[in-house]
């Protein structure tokens, strides 16, 4: 399984990193954050303000996730 | 229909350039400007916008949709910028030419409202450092 | 806050230029654009404006008052055209720069309405004469 | 009395003038309205949309004049 996972805003401040070549095999959106937690458990206090897309689409946190998908954690947005 | 996420300065008049007024009466626009201070009065040095572009891209897409739909609206344009932007500096211009008044304003503020909402752009403050009083 | 009746061409750029941004995070405008066609469907060779130009004036100020009473408002800029205006060109300009946007489309509507409703300026259609056509 | 008479957009088109130096006494705008349509019967189908300002200010047709007051008849407005 290759996933590709990116972070944005406090997300991507918290572990110092944008993107993720992800290959540990996960179901879902919810089970790909709970196994980065383990690896990166300063992103815990963002859990309550997580927002999950894949594929560039807002999905909830169970969405099944496939080889290949791009996977996107992010806090709310605040542009404009 | 145009939108662009850029580095570079926008203006309204980037915006109303790329929109035909024929036949449209009414023009509305809205342009969101960097405030001086944070919401504790902090001085701001300036603000760094950070895009999931590609993403974006489609965010805005999908409300140029609704208001094609809900408005018959198609000449809209959405411009924000990226990156540094300086203190009283827009970062976001949308300009939309509409037959008449009321759906000129109801489509410009549904989308500035949609794509605080829905688009995925985050804003970090970056606050001005207090000089040093000498003694 | 300004106001001005002009024989000469406006624009949104005039009427921003006049604005301090500073400490406002929202600027929005609106023009209104003379259509092409008449209500009838009949082309339009122009339009012409007339203006009872003092009591215009009076009236201008007291939509200023209201809006500075109502959202606290002071940057308020608010241009109409007298005389000959042609297609397309817009014939009023409105711009308002405020804290935030709720407020700041709420009074620019609000102005664009109240000038609508009691600022003494009359427009009078002038339709295309059609060519004749060779036989 | 000498009261400055005004008529805009279609009130000034249907009699050609646009300021009038009225001096015959009246008491009100309406009684104004009343003795300029005797001289300008021509006026009778505006006034139904007919609206007075005194002073450059909006009031009401029983308004009452006094010498030298600035009176406007015009129809509803129509800029923007």
């Amino acid at each position: 399984m290759a996933i590709q996972l990116k972070l944005f805003s406090s997300m991507r401040k918290a572990i110092g990193q944008a993107n993720i070549h992800w290959e540990q095999p996960v179901d879902n959106a919810q089970q790909l954050w709970d196994a980065l937690l383990e690896k990166h458990p300063e992103l815990k206090p963002l859990s309550a303000s997580r927002v999950v897309a894949v594929n560039r689409q807002h999905v909830e946190p169970n969405h099944p996730l496939q080889d290949g998908d791009e996977v996107a954690f992010f806090p709310p947005v605040s542009g404009g | 229909m145009h939108f662009k996420l850029t580095t570079d300065p926008i203006s309204i008049e980037d915006a109303t350039s790329r929109l035909s007024q024929d036949g449209n009466g009414a023009l509305v626009t809205f342009s969101g400007h960097i405030r001086p201070e944070d919401s504790f009065g902090n001085n701001l040095s300036h603000m760094e916008y950070e895009a999931y572009v590609e993403m974006a891209e489609m965010e805005l897409q999908k409300i140029a949709d609704t208001i094609e739909k809900r408005w018959g609206i198609t000449e809209l344009v959405m411009l924000h910028r990226t990156g540094r932007v300086e203190v009283n500096e827009p970062s976001v211009v949308i300009a939309v030419a509409a037959g008449h008044r009321p759906e000129g304003f109801e489509a410009c503020r549904f989308a500035i409202d949609e794509l605080k909402r829905t688009v995925p752009l985050w804003k970090h403050e970056v606050l001005a450092i207090p000089q040093t009083q000498s003694e």
